[in-house]
């Protein structure tokens, strides 16, 4: 089956010509590269008639770093570090999915001090990924406070990891064959405070804004996404689940320890931006129950395996791992040819690229502020789309 | 006991009389004309130096107010806490380059800026701040008011217009749509007070609350019509959760996009500003601005409260109310626009219009708490 | 003679106000354009009316109110051209009164 | 010629001329700027002045009026007017020489003629001693709803239901007929 593959001015002319003759004009406008709600470098083509979107035409490319194609050049271990720089808000996630993809490879079995610490490190990261989104969605809805308090909530866990691993953002702490270093000795009562800590503060973000009225009217029955849309689009992670489609990747197919713990997975019925955004939300206490189911009963053991300096050769034909990061299924592909330490060709399922052409879907029709809040419930990294 | 002691302040601070700026200029005018130009002139100097100050008081304290709604300090660093930030402010902005798009319409877009500013400095003007400190007090100030802020948004859409940029097009439209409508609003809250008034002059609306505020004395109608003016008078000044005309996160600042330096502070200063006047026109129709807390009949405690200054009165009240609408702008988001005008015209304009029916029925039934 | 404001001076600015109106009427292209001259035209007269309230009859306001129904006219008069000028954009993509000649849009 | 005046009426008298200078200079700008939104702001300001002017002719309710309807209202429906139907680069042609001169024509005959019927006529001034009524907005507001002989309650009554019918023939009028469903307010 052949694709076809437009241009941006050959889609713009598809769309132009659709225009109704006489009636009222219609005219596309740029919502970035460079646009405050965008969050980084994505650039929207919007036609519009009036305040009405008629089209919603993502155009990649502005961040594109060629981190494939790097791939391609570098060991897998050296792989692991430009993952982190993809999305960079679930960037042990995405470490963890190179490692896994390399240890299916190579069939290497890990004790349960490291999947203990890995679980527990996404987990971690996913609440402050989810912290993080909570607050840009309120700025991009207008009110700029619970930006502030998201962040102020997340910088406690991000201490955690720099006590632990020394960054903040760019982690590069899960490595093929376990971790990069032991956890610190604070570690598990830091966590356990962070969670106490937190957990009346979720309350407080519905208090601040999941109650208010004109929330609301902003989020529900705006950008719905029927369950057969979302899935024939690819788009996986909360915004899937938001439209009743319950695929959790730690539930379907366990990786890690997610087998050994209690959680719901939280599935919305609309497909609206409030069911994205509840299901955020219970995502943020599932794991941090399943953070307090763990945290107490991490075993003893190595937590690395794979020598560091010894040369990793997969072996020949093609390799695949998937995972669930906060935004959705990320996929990790590789081709060896079995004798180089590098890859032939590596690809990234990245759950962002999928998950940004749904904004088309949400938005027809509506007002470029429902558009907004679309693009913020999708809760897009660009960089991940681009790469 | 108390009356023997208070009775004689009863008698002096009771009746407060007015003399405005211009009335002391049009006296002056026929005897001396140079003290007449040197009246004219203080009151050019006074408003021009007020209006600086005032905007640049207002955006400190609307700095310090959202810091600690958001659990942090603000300003801190220029001056004691963070005091003179807002003039390193204004001497960044005056140093700024003041950019001018190149197919921009450059006449228009030079004028926009003036245009809203000095809608704001007449509004500004007729605002009676004690009985002695209010340089108009024309006959139909209510009037005049509602009128020269309506033209305010001229500005605004010349901006959005002559920028030559689809958003700041975008951003005046939303801003031309929502005055337009929400003015509707005002002005039936407004013309609430009026009725209980009897009056369009501002002085005279103060004076009439000499027994008691209209947001109390006009019970459930002054109430109604006061919390009608606040939300309405929000969405006039653009403010958060009506900021859609530059709603940053959807219009990319709106009809201010390709506005820097000089030019973009003047938009700045005079939005505040017209919180300013928002606040002051609330205190002052529905809160009594300088007139003191009075309740009808008890000479006593009136007579204690006229102790405090007017003008100490009136900077209270408006200072509250632009804590309330601060309070507001960093608590909510923002409505969407097809809400914003469905606010206006399914809820708030019929709300109006029957506030307004029931305020006639009070003034007609003299049915105020404290008729006498 | 003198230069302070009398009522022919009044009279003589409102009736150039008139024909700089009739000017634009005549002259002017975009629908747009001939509905604000018409409104320059509705002024002078709305201002005549005051003058003559002004200088002829003082005590009473009758010139007022007609200076107020004239506003109001002028309002109404907006409202309904906007919204024909906004129609005849939507099917004609033109607002030039010497290219609109035909009744049928 | 008499130079002693008061300064209060010297005020008067620098106003008078400023403002019809203004609004002189202004209408012209309305009839012949290329831009029409220019055309727009040129006639806000000739009716900011018009407001000046009944501010000196002691009609200060008029004046708020006129800001308050013209300024605040209809300049601005003309305004979206012109946003609605013309771009920021679109510039009007010139009128043809014959309609020039035509317009030229007929607006100087217009102002020749009412000019020479001024200077013939006699017109009964009032009184200096006539004073106007202390309260405009209160005399005008008492007429307005007088039913007796020289009240205007029918007048009043007609032009509100020609303000309401104008607002439904224009609703009518702009509404998008294919687009039933959605909301017209934007």
């Amino acid at each position: 089956m052949a694709v076809k593959v437009s241009t941006l001015d050959e889609r713009i002319k598809l769309t132009d010509s659709a225009d109704s003759p006489l009636d009222t004009q219609e005219y596309f406008i740029n919502m970035g590269p460079q646009h405050p709600a965008t969050h980084g470098v994505l650039r929207l083509m919007l036609k519009l008639d009036g305040e009405t979107v008629r089209e919603v035409i993502p155009v990649l490319g502005y961040i594109h770093r060629g981190i494939e194609k790097i791939g391609e050049h570098s060991t897998y271990r050296q792989f692991v570090h430009l993952t982190d720089r993809c999305d960079y808000l679930s960037a042990m996630m995405n470490n963890w999915a190179v490692s896994l993809m390399v240890e299916k490879a190579l069939k290497v079995e890990l004790n349960d001090r490291i999947e203990y610490i890995r679980t527990i490190m996404a987990e971690l990261e996913r609440i402050q990924s989810h912290m993080l989104w909570w607050g840009v969605l309120g700025m991009d809805l207008g009110a700029f406070t619970p930006f502030l308090y998201g962040f102020r909530d997340r910088e406690l866990i991000t201490d955690i990891f720099e006590e632990t691993i020394g960054c903040r953002l760019t982690m590069n702490y899960i490595q093929p064959g376990g971790v990069m270093d032991d956890i610190h000795p604070n570690f598990v009562d830091r966590v356990k405070k962070v969670i106490e800590y937190a957990k009346p503060k979720i309350d407080e973000y519905e208090e601040l804004l999941s109650g208010n009225v004109i929330i609301q009217e902003r989020l529900r029955n705006v950008g719905v996404l029927s369950a057969d849309k979302a899935t024939s689009l690819g788009v996986t992670g909360p915004v899937l689940r938001a439209s009743g489609v319950p695929l959790d990747l730690r539930r379907v197919a366990p990786y890690g320890v997610y087998d050994k713990v209690n959680f719901e997975v939280a599935v919305g019925s609309v497909g609206d931006c409030w069911d994205r955004y509840w299901v955020r939300i219970e995502e943020i206490r599932q794991s941090m129950s399943m953070i307090e189911q763990l945290i107490d009963n991490i075993p003893a053991g190595k937590t690395m395996l794979m020598k560091p300096a010894k040369k990793t050769v997969l072996p020949e034909g093609s390799h695949y791992a998937q995972l669930e990061t906060a935004r959705g299924i990320l996929g990790i592909y590789a081709v060896s040819d079995g004798v180089s330490d590098k890859p032939v060709r590596i690809h990234m399922r990245s759950p962002n690229y999928n998950n940004v052409w749904s904004a088309d879907e949400m938005t027809r029709d509506s007002r470029i502020g429902d558009l907004v809040a679309n693009v913020s419930s999708i809760d897009i990294v660009v960089p991940d789309i681009d790469r | 006991m108390l009356d023997f002691l208070f009775g004689q302040l009863v008698a002096t601070h009771a009746t407060f009389d007015v003399v405005t700026l211009s009335d002391r200029t049009t006296q002056a005018l026929a005897e001396d004309p140079w003290l007449a130009a040197g009246y004219a002139l203080l009151g050019l100097a006074g408003v021009g130096g007020f209006l600086s100050l005032l905007g640049m008081a207002l955006i400190y304290v609307e700095r310090k107010v959202a810091a600690h709604f958001q659990c942090r300090l603000g300003p801190m660093r220029v001056g004691w806490h963070g005091m003179l930030q807002s003039v390193a402010d204004a001497i960044k902005l005056l140093l700024k380059e003041d950019i001018i798009p190149d197919r921009a319409d450059r006449v228009l877009f030079l004028i926009a800026p003036v245009f809203s500013i000095i809608a704001t400095t007449l509004g500004l003007i007729l605002i009676p701040m004690s009985p002695s400190l209010q340089v108009v007090d024309l006959n139909i100030g209510v009037i005049f008011i509602s009128a020269v802020s309506s033209f305010g948004v001229l500005g605004i859409l010349l901006a959005g217009w002559s920028s030559n940029n689809k958003w700041s097009l975008l951003g005046a439209m939303r801003a031309g749509a929502q005055f337009i409508s929400y003015e509707i609003s005002v002005t039936l809250s407004l013309l609430v007070v009026t009725l209980f008034a009897g009056s369009l002059q501002l002085s005279e609306i103060v004076q009439s609350q000499q027994d008691g505020w209209w947001i109390w004395r006009g019970h459930i109608v002054g109430l109604v019509a006061f919390f009608v003016f606040l939300i309405a008078s929000t969405a006039e000044l653009n403010r958060p959760p009506f900021d859609l005309p530059e709603a940053e996160s959807e219009l990319t600042g709106g009809f201010h996009t390709e506005y820097s330096g000089l030019r973009f502070s003047f938009f700045f200063l005079a939005e505040f500003i017209n919180m300013f006047i928002a606040s002051a026109l609330a205190a002052t129709l529905f809160l009594g601005g300088w007139m003191p807390f009075h309740i009808g009949g008890l000479h006593t405690f009136n007579g204690l409260m006229d102790l405090i200054p007017p003008g100490l009165w009136f900077a209270g009240k408006t200072t509250f109310i632009i804590f309330l609408i601060m309070w507001v702008r960093w608590t909510f988001p923002r409505l969407r626009v097809d809400q914003l005008m469905r606010l206006e015209w399914k809820f708030l304009l019929p709300v109006g219009f029957i506030n307004l029916f029931a305020a006639a029925t009070l003034v007609i039934t003299k049915l105020y708490f404290f008729p006498w | 003679m003198s230069f302070s404001p009398e009522l022919h001076h009044w009279l003589i600015l409102s009736t150039i106000l008139f024909s700089i109106g009739i000017y634009g009427v005549l002259t002017r292209r975009n629908a747009v354009g001939v509905l604000m001259s018409v409104e320059l035209l509705l002024n002078s007269a709305a201002m005549n009316f005051l003058i003559f309230n002004h200088y002829a009859s003082k005590p009473f306001i009758d010139g007022a109110i007609m200076a107020l129904f004239i506003i109001a006219v002028a309002a109404a008069e907006a409202v309904i051209a906007m919204a024909l000028f906004v129609a005849i954009f939507r099917s004609r993509k033109t607002v030039d009164v010497t290219q609109i000649n035909t009744l049928k849009g | 010629m008499d130079i002693t005046l008061n300064p209060a009426d010297l005020t008067h008298t620098i106003a008078f001329y400023t403002l019809a200078l203004t609004s002189i200079v202004a209408a012209l700008i309305v009839v012949t700027a290329k831009r029409i939104f220019r055309a727009a702001v040129a006639l806000a300001v000739v009716l900011i002045c018009g407001a000046g002017f009944y501010i000196l002719l002691n009609y200060d309710f008029i004046a708020g009026v006129q800001l308050l309807v013209y300024v605040g209202g209809i300049v601005i429906l003309i305004v979206f007017a012109v946003m609605l139907t013309s771009s920021l680069e679109s510039i009007e042609e010139p009128p043809s020489l014959g309609r020039k001169a035509l317009g030229l024509f007929s607006s100087l005959a217009f102002l020749a003629t009412a000019v020479i019927a001024f200077s013939e006529t006699k017109f009964p001034l009032s009184s200096i001693s006539a004073e106007q009524p202390k309260d405009v907005a209160k005399a005008v507001g008492r007429k307005l709803l007088d039913y007796g002989a020289g009240g205007y309650v029918l007048p009043f009554e007609v032009i509100s239901l020609l303000l309401l019918a104008s607002v439904i023939g224009a609703i009518v009028v702009a509404r998008n007929p294919k687009r039933k469903n959605e909301g017209s307010a934007t």
